[in-house]
């Protein structure tokens, strides 16, 4: 392969920095890359009136996001800390009104990621109807499909993120980033405007080099910057590198079930002097 | 009935569910249901196919967290599992929250892909382990997913029945109702009517749902807890393999 | 990962036995995974009234069928024999209306498949508007978008193949297939009721087993059957494999530049005792 | 001009239309954009990016062939090369035939992406060889991608210019017609005039395309050779880098 001008970045801040204040930022589930290192240097620079989508669900990343006021709404299908139950900052600033809430479903989030990737309007999508989830959309659209008499069906907005962040097994210096069967992780990259990522390891060689590795790349057309951040996604695991510390996160549960709790927890986490690796 | 006892009782009575199946797909934190489905993958000697979100071992996707949706959509899913915070008479879901919204009281999670899978897999068995009137309501507070549609709406899936710590019901999707068919060992009538908070229709014969015979009993203890051990650890072990205390009248 | 029924089938004659006269048949271009040897069985089996579908365009697998008598209508965005020119039988079938012409463009067969993949009945698409294209083909709407004002869109129907048919480079036992970084061979799958597939080699191992493997694989899910044949796609090539044969395909297209030498190329194509692996 | 020096000045002709561009995708079968887009590369050190189909090492798309058309509507793509069958005075193109439809006595391969391209793509350069007035027709028989849209249409992108083996054209979208701004060393105006079958602009000062410096044909016959041989053997051995016959012109 070519060789591509090189974009890794030099720490998670100069990352967290190129992500501005009000900006409609793309995070991925618990389960897939959470570039959580980033999401500390966002909140250790006070950032403010961030737009989350989750794709489509999202859990750690957002609830410290949002317990430390860098929210100004969420889109996603739903808001979690998993097996830890359910996210203790997020149901309070819907609570209190403090977030706008944008409720959606798994499938509405994908089509909507695969509106933007095709550069449409927006996207068709069977089920749904019925649900008062259309209620309170006033951004979806339910018509009469032109193809047939009397088959009402649900349009549902391109999701145009202005970033997406995640973290990711491996990247390379041009850029690429390996994220094998984790695909959600491409559509969000294709979709937005913007990808940051931090990687656990940057390879030697090209990633794009070799077909049965580069089958799991997205290449570094889509990419902006990149950063180096081992166990980067700690608390939460990445898929074949280390499983979610659950008492991690156990502990995170604990303290954010009341504020005063979830405020010291920030503190101490925001003071980490190294990043657990 | 023991916890113990019980969940396996119910891992029984859902795997029974799944007669007949190709492929069925668990969500994830659904420990009762992905057992369910291992047991009878196991019964059907390989012939179904699970797919559970979560597990690596158990999930065949390359496409990213779209593909669960689109391969429902292909109609290459046959059965999936629902829950919600609130199952009202009609079936409608509710994962949402109670007493208004978006500012609701009680707020849970969210919708997860419920809005969709009902609508376009087949066989959707609903399960909620609680039986009580604060989750089987008359009418729920919202609407996550619907139980019904018009009968012109695009809807090749739906309810096919629920299940619960108590009992099991069948769905009737043109009326709109459930049918009482089974209680589970040790349940009066007088219990479930006092738990349930919606209006249901009595089966014409009302029957015990069946105690899961020795041989299915070591399975789930066996293979399916071996099985499940890697995507639910205290689960499998704490509850599937537990050497059994002992059982007064016989099974519970 | 989980064992699932074996789908190795016997012969590439099995496999062509599977593709019913009159099926929707999606197939791959020259430069993708093309089922070579299926085709020979197919044309040896006398099937008849294919529907062609170009996954978005046809080459010699299509010049051959259509030559053979074996095709009803095309479905594709261009056939043609790349660097060896025009496709002669395509064109002396279009030219005597022996086949039914559906003119389309890149864009729109993916989008046509994608929609199957979602299993809604359209996908809207940008561009297009203007072309002839749209003049030819009932089968396409022009909408206002109905999220803006004054801004006409193409929705383009669901293409669902009944089979699709194409080659790759490796399978296994369970009936996986890995296909790198041709991810239109898992499109087809996914928007095809089922899949028939040609590797060049079985492999030993699961090839969902590593996430590195498996991020290139079509689960087995997708897959109906599965034939081993070697040099299966000969003369084009395939990707990490073997470049297309220029002197075969240049004699193809000598031979077919008329309907007589067409049929002696035919006749001894089929009469090959072995495919020349 | 011999076939060589025309091709290494129309290779240095388009590379200049690349100026500015971040990303220029090329299709397959076009050895002439293919080589002006690396020269462009290379003079961009590395700033611009190629992706030419059909290639292995200059195209990174992971997720088949649809990411071309994708990524070109995400506009991550600044420049494509299109040609056709017939481009008529409106930038109208034909890929499909001549002499009516679908039994159209000179039939082509088809479409393939230019009806959609055209839209999307903001610099697309039309590049066509053979400048005759069976190629450059008033009006094409089919419009495989139109020239031209109404305003309100959605259309980021459209024609630039034409570049032939004899001259090259400005394309006004707002006025839908192409003026003629240079033209090739040693081609007549009348030359022009006579091979081009629709009307054109002339502009105020009709220029003659620069020749390609020495240095720059170092560079066409030195590594841009050498990258495209992966692709294009025989262009790349046959005409780029055999030693020049004599140039009785010094150039042509």
């Amino acid at each position: 392969m070519v060789e591509h001008l090189p974009k890794v970045a030099d720490s998670c801040a100069a990352l967290a920095a190129r992500i501005e204040d009000g900006a409609r930022l793309a995070l991925a589930p618990d389960y897939s890359g959470c570039a959580m290192a980033v999401i500390r240097a966002l909140i250790q620079r006070d950032a403010r009136d961030l737009h989350l989508v989750g794709v489509p669900q999202l859990g750690l990343q957002a609830d410290l996001l949002i317990g430390a006021g860098c929210v100004a709404s969420v889109e996603a299908a739903a808001v979690s800390l998993g097996e830890q139950g359910a996210a203790p900052c997020f149901t309070r600033a819907v609570q209190s009104g403090a977030i706008m809430l944008k409720d959606s479903t798994c499938p509405v989030i994908h089509a909507g990621l695969q509106a933007a990737e095709k550069g449409v309007p927006f996207l068709p999508l069977r089920g749904i109807l019925g649900s008062d989830l259309v209620r309170h959309r006033p951004d979806w659209r339910v018509i009469d499909n032109p193809f047939a008499e009397h088959d009402p069906i649900l349009l549902v907005p391109a999701i145009r993120a202005d970033v997406a962040l995640f973290h990711a097994a491996r990247g390379d210096a041009a850029g690429n980033v390996w994220i094998g069967v984790r695909r959600e992780l491409m559509l969000m990259a294709h979709a937005a405007t913007s990808s940051l990522v931090t990687v656990e390891r940057l390879a030697e060689q090209d990633l794009l080099a070799d077909d049965q590795i580069a089958a799991g790349v997205i290449p570094d057309l889509y990419i902006d910057a990149l950063a180096l951040a081992p166990k980067g996604a700690w608390p939460v695991g990445l898929r074949g590198a280390y499983p979610a510390d659950q008492a991690a996160l156990a502990a995170y549960a604990a303290a954010a079930a009341k504020p005063a709790g979830f405020a010291r927890y920030l503190t101490d986490w925001l003071a980490l002097p190294d990043w657990p690796a | 009935m023991t916890g113990d006892a019980r969940t396996e009782l119910l891992i029984s009575c859902l795997a029974d569910r799944l007669a007949g199946c190709r492929h069925v797909a668990v969500g994830a934190a659904s420990p009762i249901p992905a057992a369910a489905a291992l047991l009878a993958r196991m019964s059907s000697e390989g012939r179904l196919r699970v797919s559970i979100l979560g597990s690596e071992r158990h999930n065949v996707f390359t496409d990213g967290s779209k593909e669960l949706f689109d391969c429902a959509a292909q109609g290459r899913i046959d059965a999936f599992f629902l829950g919600g915070g609130q199952i009202d008479g009609q079936a409608n879901l509710n994962l949402v929250g109670v007493g208004g919204y978006p500012r609701s009281p009680v707020r849970w999670p969210g919708s997860f892909g419920s809005a969709y899978l009902y609508h376009l897999v087949p066989r959707v068995i609903l399960f909620r382990l609680e039986h009580s009137p604060r989750v089987l309501v008359e009418r729920v507070d919202f609407i996550s997913a619907a139980g019904t549609s018009p009968a012109h709406h695009h809807r090749p899936g739906g309810p096919e029945g629920l299940i619960t710590g108590k009992a099991a019901f069948r769905f009737d999707r043109a009326l709109g109702r459930f049918t009482l068919t089974h209680r589970h060992p040790g349940v009066a009538l007088a219990d479930i009517v006092a738990a349930t908070g919606f209006a249901f229709e009595l089966a014409a014969e009302l029957a015990t749902t069946p105690v899961p015979s020795a041989a299915t009993l070591a399975m789930i203890r066996g293979p399916v807890a071996a099985d499940l051990v890697q995507i639910y650890p205290r689960f499998a072990t704490e509850i599937l393999t537990r050497p059994s205390a002992p059982r007064p009248d016989g099974l519970t």
